[in-house]
């Protein structure tokens, strides 16, 4: 399991960082996205792969570590918090730029008419 | 949630039964420090939110609505393994079709129920409601004779959610 | 204290004339020279211990950690310069009273003047040569503002910023030359330095000091190959020029010379160094002075000349050398300040400088033609003045350097061809500008005396040029005197300045040089010509072009590196992070820990599967923006049944809620997006990323391998003992969360309010171009809220509620929480907003959802306050189980006051984001008819919706 | 119980969210709450410093669970002085917005306190993940900030700023979790034990960690080569807002001195020093690419923005020396540039304004209304930040050449800092001479510069003067903490020697 | 015997879910993407729950529970686009 | 558990696994739309309602106690599918989408059993 977990990690975070490398806003916060669950998934892991084992007191036969799953949460409520500013950001900025480019730079309208 | 003024303290009864049922039901118990508590938020929450549910609703025939439900629950069982045999037999005997189904029922809420009636059982899904002209446009899977499925569907449900429901206001 | 009053009197006049100007402009000149005269005052009171001996020394920490102090001395090199600055600063203040026109501030000029006295008197009386250096810094700047004092026009911006960029060099030389000292000697002090004298010789990096210091010098003094800024510091107004530019800071490179004299000089490297700078300095300022046709021009190239001449004594070494510098060093003062004031009368009487035009001048204003001949034949050299002196010395020490051998001649030459030059542009500097018939186009004609007192302190100077040049012993001795003591110390020769030392070789090269001089003169025409085909070059457009092209390198270079572009910056990012990771890796030989692996399910890997093909699916569609987003949500919802699988249900409830929230935001923000990302990413680029997310995606899949194969330590069995009876939960992940760690929570949750400030800022005034139809160009749906949705949302919502009261009361002792139930909420709360929009929602739901947020971070700080309350710090919880008849036992936990502000600030901040963001339809625009490709978002329409 | 050591991050967070609740209320009882605040804050951050400059280091638990199992909050020189330079920061910021700068106010005033709770909170906390989370309040805040206002350039320059810190925040995770899974700790002094036995077998995992967190921290530090975000966001942000930028890059400088010398500093066994080799070299070039683009700016702002990034090499080079002397100066001159440069992006939003049209572009514009004033203004604030003398920068730059260890680093550094100096001596000459002197015949219709806004850059300029001559008080300080920073083990035994108040968690 | 049931139980679902991912693939619709994504919601509540029997475990009912209430969002959401653009109006 | 008991779980298990199968079945090779909505919407809830059901005799019997609370999945799959499946369904006839040739009454005309490709 423990390969296929490093698999899924791998394969996350490539798609994510290809992504990432766009040049539009959507598919870069796409790309965060992605990478987000790859990096949610491996602060998930750094407690170890424990089936079985629960976090809550007086179920299940052993405890696996905690911590990171408190960790997770915090981690993706902030990535929430800061998809969604930055997902107002690229509107704002198709308002004020015109485009969606995160650069700015295309004068002309993209969408078809 | 907005002003309190002008509400009505047990707003839908029915619905307060029907959430401390479902409260006992999700705390999978009937300890008695949940009843009251559920007590509480069956009447809290419909208090609250009564703005969001604008008409009350009445059940006039309980035992025909009951009856009702055992119906829906039987079709819905025979409609799968209806759709069952026919999703996994040959593809093209299927003659699917769309029926406008004229609709005699008024309010919003029974409409709504008999729509969804119609989608959870036997090859029926309805895609629209046109509440001026008044009828649900139905597709069915596999449908023979379009009015005879009709006429079908009119009075094996809308029948009963009009005597249950609309009988008081007709 | 003396010292420091001598240093700091000219910076009480700095700021006096700023009050005193109101009152005119010879008030404003006594104010500003109160503080100088007091200086000058104190400075004389202290003259007769120097010139016994003594060295006066003040010492005040300052920094003692880095050894820079206001330790200062005065001895009498210290004092010869000090009484140089002091006196010619005064007699510059005066002269400026008459000299600058009405329209210029006389406030601003006497402020920079005063602040640069204080700076050079800081220099001379420094004891400590870091704080030498602090006081040679500040006169660079401060003559940056001089030249640049006439600022309108171009010359002396240029001048300006070429002297401050010259000798700003130097000074961050002198400055490393300085450290490197200190780390020989271990301290600034300047005593230290000369008592380390030999170790620093003897030094390794002797060299490299010498190098350093001397380029401070140099470059301070004009010093060829430095001396370029110089007479391009000419577009000053001439006191400024006079005080600058011949008495002082030019002299602050000499001084330096003198100052490092006993701790530097008596090496090879020295002597080679040095002299033949001083030589080239020499013989290359001579040459030009002659050809310059303005006045200025030719002082300039004069003072070049002559600052050569003193450097080159220094450089030589020899003792009665040092003193011939010292001695020219004040001479050199006198004259050439009188002749810059006289070229500044003249300048100011006609309105040119160019000697072209200025011609017969004796006839309209003799005494100022007569004083400017006296000091011009000062500085040719003519017996009975100053200059003969000095010079006469010169030429003897030149006679005298037996260094180079056989080559030893050369100095004598080099010094009689310089001579013969300084001759020739001194008759040219009288004949040109005194006779040679009359005037020619002068802007102001016809020329006369200037105003009485401006005149006084060219007669004052050129007095002291007759004075010292008559009578020697009786004036200038006793400083000379001093002054050398200070610099050579025990070592100070024997000497006797007089008018007369017999028929010698100085005397006969003091007379080659004068006949050779006039000669020259005589012969200027071809000489000029020759001039003028062969050294026309602008140093200030050579230097401004190097400005130019340094910056224009500059900007190729950083719009270069720095292309606005985010494709790049991000690509460089995740490649340091990439680079790093394999630097790091690179020794790793075995990736797999010690932790046995465990085998891999059936149904784990079809989530994989799933998994793997959900997010590479985002990516190969990625350019139908709706369809990525639809498998995205694959992903996610893969990604929280893996967290169900390994025993982390509440990061599942988590996970999916945030999922659907997010994809809700980003179908609202889609809506006014391009549906469809173009094909922009060429091959290369497309190769380039590949590799680089595949490099990522590798580094990440090592890492996760090796560190969840390797066993580690946790803290979690403290977790695990403590949740129930520390924390009062059986949900050990809630209980670290409100918890053991509720202090991030806290700071998350604080993150979400503020993140919802932003966004509704953001939305504020946003108008965007409203689509009227899908990517496809069909019209949207006619039927905003269809009604079978509209009633089963509504249905939903109380049933939502109670789910999220449930997930909310449970939290702390099974899966659940504020968080998740918060974000129940509002799901169910939006879904209101789908399904009947929002009008209908605002007519029945009043929040202000930023407040709402806003508020729950308040419970949340006010419950972690409430703890203060019993002694105990921030945030930390209690509970207790209250048993209540019929209801039964049930816990009372503070850490459900702070979920509570968890769930208030999800709901608010959440709603706000996705209501805020719903409702921008109803603010923007129809889009523009299709012929306007260009959007503007200048023009603002609402639209109907 | 002591809760002072809270206080920068609660006061600043209740003042937000008085202000937040109280949108609608006069602008002036809105500056005025702010500004009340931000003066109570000096005090707590004076007091904080006071209590800080002994030799005892100050630890709060909070929840009152025991390190390493809460989160703690530790007052050392270190993180007292990083308090205190930010919230006197704050406060100029602050007092030149309440001059009428702050507009639209309703936003700028709260969120610049959530910056400052953020700030102080990253400062102060003893926990790598909590670090974490205050990075990401302070990102939070400082995006909405910088887009203080909206414009095409701050937008533009907001979403490069936005999307890079997005994936820095995404590395700090990867970087936090990987040491969690290593160590098994996130309390930073119990990760110092912890990673000081750590075997050379493991030091690959634990190399790629504190690398990672390099390059996260390098990137809020605007370190070549992440330091593309900042150049245009300091250009484009409010002046208040780029004021208050300052501090930012010093956020990740103070992380990359906490982590470098607390956790794998020269205790960190056999990952010890390891940013070293990567921080000089890096230090150098970022030195070098700031003053190119100093030297090439076309805009004023642009141009002190650059100087900002060669500030940054200039800390980075001496964290990279790794002496406590370096270290001393290394305090020094962050202290220093953080209030210098934040001087001189508000002196040049004032100039700015006077030149009308031609706004901040390096070009021949209308004269100024306070030429003299003005010009006066920049140029000390010019010299201080060249590091010419007496001011500031002048000592700075002196204590850390001095501080300069071997003989190729200190020619390394001695050269690229003195280039730098004459570099920046030409660049801004340039600017400042177009800029004051090389002057159309009119003067831009505006009014003069606001006196009290004004005033509230002579007193930060002021600051420059204080620090040179009352250096010695300070340096004295910057010593007595890095020597605490050489020695880590004070520092760890105050964390894990803290012990939580008995009797709360009752059975 | 019931331990064997429940691993093929979830491994149809599995297989389902993969029929589901299939069809989220190719389309050829947005409204076929769309109703496999909603039906992928509805397979995973039924994986769920019976890895809630594999785990004898009651802890996943809300998992299910939610992503029933999470899963009808998204979908009417994802229609609302479709239908209107702007789901909020 | 007795061995009955597990018989019937089981039963409950494989026929909802079996709906659950055939609902995607249905998803995955009907012709048109229209049909596809079908499957899913009928034939997974009731692959819920087996596991339901399933599940509660298997929490029942296993802990002695009834255990209904997965009752609550399936009522509000019950009340949210159909809603769903209109919703998807009304969706698909905004955009008209292709029907197999044989769909009667198509009220936007049949042209025929090929899905056009929908880029969006
Ligand atoms: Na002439
Ligand atoms: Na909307």
């Amino acid at each position: 399991m423990e390969v296929l977990v490093a698999v899924v990690i791998a394969v996350l975070t490539s798609c994510g960082v290809y992504l990432l490398l766009r040049g539009r806003t959507f598919p870069i916060i796409l790309g965060l996205t992605l990478l987000t669950y790859a990096v949610n998934l491996f602060i998930f892991v750094s407690g170890r792969l424990n089936p079985g084992q629960s976090t809550i007191i007086g179920v299940g036969e052993g405890y696996t570590d905690p911590l990171p799953q408190a960790l997770v949460l915090t981690a993706i409520v902030i990535s929430f918090a800061m998809t969604a500013f930055v997902m107002v950001l690229a509107l704002r900025a198709r308002a004020e730029l015109g485009n969606d480019h995160v650069d700015g730079r295309i004068k002309v309208e993209d969408v078809k008419p | 949630m907005s002003s309190l003024a002008g509400k009505k303290l047990f707003p839908h009864k029915l619905l307060s039964a029907f959430m401390l049922g479902l409260w006992l039901l999700m705390n999978n118990t009937i300890a008695p420090g949940h009843w009251v508590l559920g007590f509480l938020l069956a009447w809290a929450i419909p208090f609250f939110t009564q703005s969001f549910w604008p008409q009350s609703m009445v059940l006039n025939r309980p035992l025909l609505a009951l009856r009702f439900l055992l119906l829906v629950l039987w079709d819905i069982l025979i409609a799968n393994v209806q759709v069952a045999i026919l999703i996994i037999g040959p593809r093209q005997k299927l003659s699917p079709a769309f029926m406008r189904i004229p609709l005699d029922l008024k309010q919003d809420f029974t409409i709504t129920l008999l729509a969804n009636t119609i989608s959870l059982t036997p090859g029926t899904v309805t895609v629209d409601l046109q509440m001026e002209e008044g009828y649900l446009l139905v597709h069915g899977l596999n449908v023979d004779d379009i009015d005879q499925a009709i006429a079908g569907i009119k009075q094996r449900y809308e029948q009963p959610l009009k005597e249950i429901f609309e009988c008081s206001n007709p | 204290m003396t010292l420091l009053s001598i240093i700091l009197l000219p910076m009480v006049g700095a700021l006096l004339p700023f009050f005193t100007e109101r009152f005119g402009r010879t008030l404003c000149a006594y104010s500003a020279a109160i503080g100088p005269l007091c200086a000058l005052g104190l400075l004389i009171g202290s003259a007769p211990s120097v010139f016994n001996g003594m060295v006066d020394y003040t010492y005040l920490p300052w920094l003692p950690a880095i050894g820079l102090d206001l330790s200062l001395r005065l001895d009498g090199l210290g004092l010869m310069f000090a009484l140089l600055i002091v006196g010619i600063g005064l007699l510059v203040i005066l002269y400026a009273r008459y000299y600058l026109s009405q329209r210029d501030s006389l406030s601003k000029l006497y402020a920079l003047l005063q602040l640069f006295m204080m700076a050079m008197l800081g220099i001379v009386l420094s004891n400590n040569l870091l704080l030498l250096i602090v006081f040679w810094e500040i006169t660079s700047l401060v003559s940056f503002l001089l030249i640049g004092y006439w600022s309108g026009q171009t010359d002396a911006r240029k001048g300006a910023r070429m002297a401050l960029a010259v000798t700003g060099a130097g000074g961050l030389c002198l400055l490393a030359g300085a450290l490197l000292i200190e780390r020989i000697v271990g301290s600034f002090e300047l005593g230290a330095i000369f008592a380390a004298a030999e170790q620093i010789k003897a030094d390794p990096s002797y060299p490299v000091i010498l190098v350093l210091v001397l380029l401070g010098a140099f470059t301070k003094s004009a010093q060829f190959p430095f001396q370029f800024w110089l007479p391009h510091a000419m577009s000053a107004p001439t006191p400024v020029s006079a005080y600058l530019h011949s008495a002082t800071m030019v002299k602050a490179g000499v001084f330096l010379l003198a100052r490092m004299h006993p701790a530097l000089a008596g090496t090879d490297g020295w002597f080679y160094i040095v002299t033949f700078t001083g030589m080239a300095t020499l013989l290359f300022g001579a040459y030009n002075a002659l050809f310059k046709h303005d006045l200025k021009g030719l002082l300039a190239y004069s003072t070049i000349s002559h600052l050569g001449l003193i450097t080159m004594l220094l450089g030589f070494g020899t003792q009665l050398a040092v003193v011939a510098a010292i001695f020219h060093i004040i001479n050199h003062a006198t004259f050439k300040a009188s002749l810059f004031m006289a070229a500044g009368i003249i300048d100011h009487e006609t309105g040119t400088r160019d000697m072209r035009k200025i011609n017969g001048m004796w006839k309209y204003m003799p005494h100022t033609a007569l004083l400017a001949m006296v000091a011009a034949l000062a500085m040719a050299g003519v017996p009975l003045l100053n200059g003969f002196l000095s010079k006469e010395m010169f030429f003897s020490e030149a006679l005298h350097i037996e260094s180079m051998g056989m080559f030893s001649w050369i100095f004598p030459l080099m010094a009689t061809l310089a001579g013969v030059f300084s001759v020739a542009y001194s008759v040219r500097f009288i004949h040109d500008v005194f006779f040679n018939g009359e005037p020619i186009d002068l802007p102001k004609y016809p020329p006369h005396e200037p105003p009485r007192y401006m005149i006084v302190p060219v007669e004052i100077l050129v007095a002291l040029c007759l004075l010292v040049g008559i009578l020697p012993n009786f004036t200038v001795a006793p400083f000379l005197d001093a002054a050398s003591l200070a610099v050579l110390g025990e070592n100070k020769p024997d000497y006797h300045i007089a008018i007369w030392h017999g028929f010698n070789l100085p005397l006969i090269m003091s007379i080659v040089a004068t006949v050779g001089g006039v000669i020259m003169y005589t012969q200027r025409s071809g000489l000029f010509a020759f001039y003028e085909r062969k050294f026309r070059h602008d140093e200030k457009i050579v230097f401004e072009s190097r400005v130019q092209l340094s910056v224009r390198v500059a900007q190729l270079f950083t719009d270069f590196v720095q292309n606005n572009s985010l494709q790049r910056y991000m690509a460089l990012l995740i490649g340091a992070a990439v680079v790093v990771i394999a630097y790091a890796l690179y020794p790793m030989t075995q990736f797999q820990g010690t932790l046995g692996v465990s085998d891999i399910e059936p149904v784990s890997l079809l989530a994989a599967i799933i998994l793997i093909v959900g997010a590479l699916g985002t990516v190969l569609l990625h350019h139908n923006r709706f369809a990525a987003l639809l498998l995205m949500s694959v992903v996610g919802l893969v990604v929280s049944l893996i967290f169900v699988r390994y025993s982390a249900p509440d990061l599942a409830l988590t996970q999916i809620s945030v999922e659907v929230v997010t994809i809700v935001l980003l179908i609202l923000a889609l809506y006014f997006l391009p549906q469809i990302t173009p094909n922009e990413s060429g091959a290369k680029r497309v190769t380039r990323d590949i590799a680089l997310a595949a490099a990522a995606g590798i580094g990440m899949g090592l890492i996760t391998f090796a560190m969840i194969t390797r066993p580690y330590e946790t803290l979690s069995e403290f977790y695990v003992a403590n949740s129930v009876s520390g924390g009062g939960g059986a949900n050990i992940v809630n209980v670290i969360l409100v918890d053991f760690r509720g202090f991030d929570t806290f700071g998350e949750i604080t993150v979400l309010a503020v993140a919802a400030v932003g966004i509704y800022a953001m939305l504020n005034g946003l108008h965007l171009p409203l689509p009227q139809a899908d990517g496809e160009g069909r019209r949207w749906d006619k039927e905003p809220h269809p009604p079978i949705l509209a009633v089963m949302a509504r249905i939903l919502l109380p049933l939502a509620l109670m789910v999220s009261v449930y997930i909310f009361l449970r939290g702390h002792n099974a899966p659940g929480g504020g968080f998740i139930a918060g974000l129940v909420t509002s799901v169910a709360l939006i879904l209101q907003y789908v399904a009947s929009g929002t009008g209908w929602m605002q007519e029945r739901l009043r929040w202000k959802y930023r407040r709402v947020a806003v508020s729950g971070v308040l419970i949340a700080a006010l419950t972690g306050v409430g703890s203060w309350f019993f002694g105990y710090p921030f945030l930390t919880s209690t509970f207790s189980h209250i048993h209540w008849p019929v209801v039964g036992d049930f816990e009372l936990a503070s850490a459900m006051a702070f979920d509570t502000g968890v769930y208030v600030t999800v709901v608010g901040a959440t709603m706000l984001i996705l209501a805020h963001l719903g409702k921008l339809a109803q603010t923007s625009h129809s889009p523009r008819p299709a012929t306007s490709k260009v959007y503007k978002n200048t023009e603002v329409t609402r639209g109907e919706n | 119980m002591n809760h002072l050591i809270i206080a920068p991050v609660l006061l600043p967070l209740l003042t937000a969210i008085l202000l937040l609740l109280g949108t609608g209320r006069p602008l002036r009882v809105q500056r005025s709450i702010s500004f009340l605040s931000i003066i109570a804050q000096l005090g707590v951050a004076t007091a904080l410093l006071a209590s800080a400059a002994g030799s005892t280091i100050t630890v709060y638990a909070l929840g009152n669970w025991a390190p390493p199992f809460g989160i703690v909050l530790v007052l050392d020189r270190l993180s007292a002085l990083m308090v205190f330079v930010t919230v006197v920061l704050a406060f100029f910021s602050l007092w030149y917005a309440v001059r009428g700068n702050d507009k639209p106010a309703d936003s700028l005033h709260s969120v610049l306190h959530f910056l400052l709770m953020g700030v102080n909170g990253a400062f102060l906390t003893g926990d790598l993940f909590n670090l974490f989370v205050f990075f990401e309040v302070l990102l939070i805040s400082s995006y909405t900030l910088l887009l203080h206002g909206g414009g095409a350039a701050r937008i533009k320059s907001g979403l490069h700023y936005v999307l890079l810190n997005l994936v820095g925040s995404s590395l700090f995770l990867i970087a936090a979790a990987l040491l969690y899974g290593l160590t098994g700790t996130l309390n930073m002094a119990d990760m110092a034990n912890k990673v000081a036995q750590t075997t050379a077998e493991e030091a690959p995992l634990m190399n790629a960690a504190a690398l990672l967190l390099l390059v996260v921290f390098g990137l809020k530090a605007a370190m070549v080569p992440l330091y593309f975000w900042l150049p245009r966001a300091y250009a484009s942000a409010s002046a208040p807002v780029a004021a208050m930028f300052c501090i930012m890059t010093k956020i990740g400088v103070y992380s990359i001195i906490r982590m470098y010398t607390l956790v794998f500093g020269d205790t960190g066994g056999a990952v010890a020093n390891l940013a070293e080799p990567w921080l000089w070299p890096l230090s150098l070039i970022t030195l070098g690419f700031g003053v190119a683009g100093a030297l090439a700016a076309r805009e004023l702002r642009l141009q002190i923005a650059y100087l900002v990034v060669v500030s940054v090499g200039t800390m980075l080079a001496g964290i990279a020396l790794n002496t406590e002397q370096a270290l001393s100066a290394t305090m020094y001159y962050l202290i220093h540039s953080t209030w210098v440069c934040s001087a001189l992006f508000l002196l040049a939003d004032i100039i700015v304004r006077q030149r009308g049209a031609t706004s901040d572009r390096i070009i021949t514009g209308p004269a100024l209304r306070q030429p003299v004033k003005l010009g006066a203004l920049f140029f000390i604030a010019a010299a201080a930040v060249i590091g010419m003398p007496p001011l500031s920068g002048f000592i700075g730059k002196v204590m850390l050449m001095q501080a300069a260890t071997t003989d190729e680093r200190t020619f390394w550094l001695w050269f690229m800092l003195l280039a730098a100096g004459f570099v920046t001596i030409t660049a801004l000459s340039r600017s400042g001479s177009t800029i004051f002197w090389r002057t159309e015949n009119r003067v831009a219709k505006v009014d003069k510069a606001d006196r009290g806004a004004l005033l509230a850059v002579i007193t930060m300029l002021a600051l420059s003067l204080v620090l040179s001559f009352g250096g010695n008080a300070v340096v004295a300080y910057t010593d007595a903490l890095a020597q605490q920073l050489k020695n880590p083990d004070i520092y760890t035994q105050a964390v894990l020697s803290h012990q939580a108040i008995p009797g709360v968690h009752h059975e | 015997m019931l331990q064997s049931v429940i691993q093929i139980t979830m491994f149809i679902i599995g297989v389902a879910l993969v029929l589901n991912l299939w069809r989220l693939c190719i389309g050829p619709t947005m409204t076929d993407r769309i109703l496999a994504l909603d039906t992928m919601y509805i397979n995973s509540i039924a994986m769920l729950i019976v890895f809630g029997m594999h785990e004898k475990s009651t802890l996943y009912f809300e998992g299910a529970l939610l992503i029933a209430v999470m899963g009808f969002v998204g979908t009417v959401a994802l229609s609302k686009y479709l239908l209107r653009g702007d789901i909020i109006e | 558990m007795s061995f009955a008991t597990e018989v019937v779980i089981s039963l409950f298990l494989l026929l909802g696994a079996c709906f659950a199968l055939v609902g995607s079945l249905g998803l995955a090779r009907l012709q048109d739309f229209f049909m596809r909505l079908h499957g899913p919407t009928k034939a997974t809830t009731l692959g819920v309602g087996g596991m339901v059901i399933g599940s509660i005799i298997f929490f029942t019997a296993g802990e002695h106690e009834l255990s209904l609370h997965e009752l609550l999945i399936a009522l509000f799959l019950f009340i949210t599918a159909p809603v769903s499946a209109h919703i998807v369904g009304k969706a698909a006839l905004h955009r008209q989408l292709p029907c197999e040739v044989r769909t009667k009454n198509v009220p936007w005309g049949n042209d025929g059993g090929k899905d056009s490709v929908d880029t969006n």
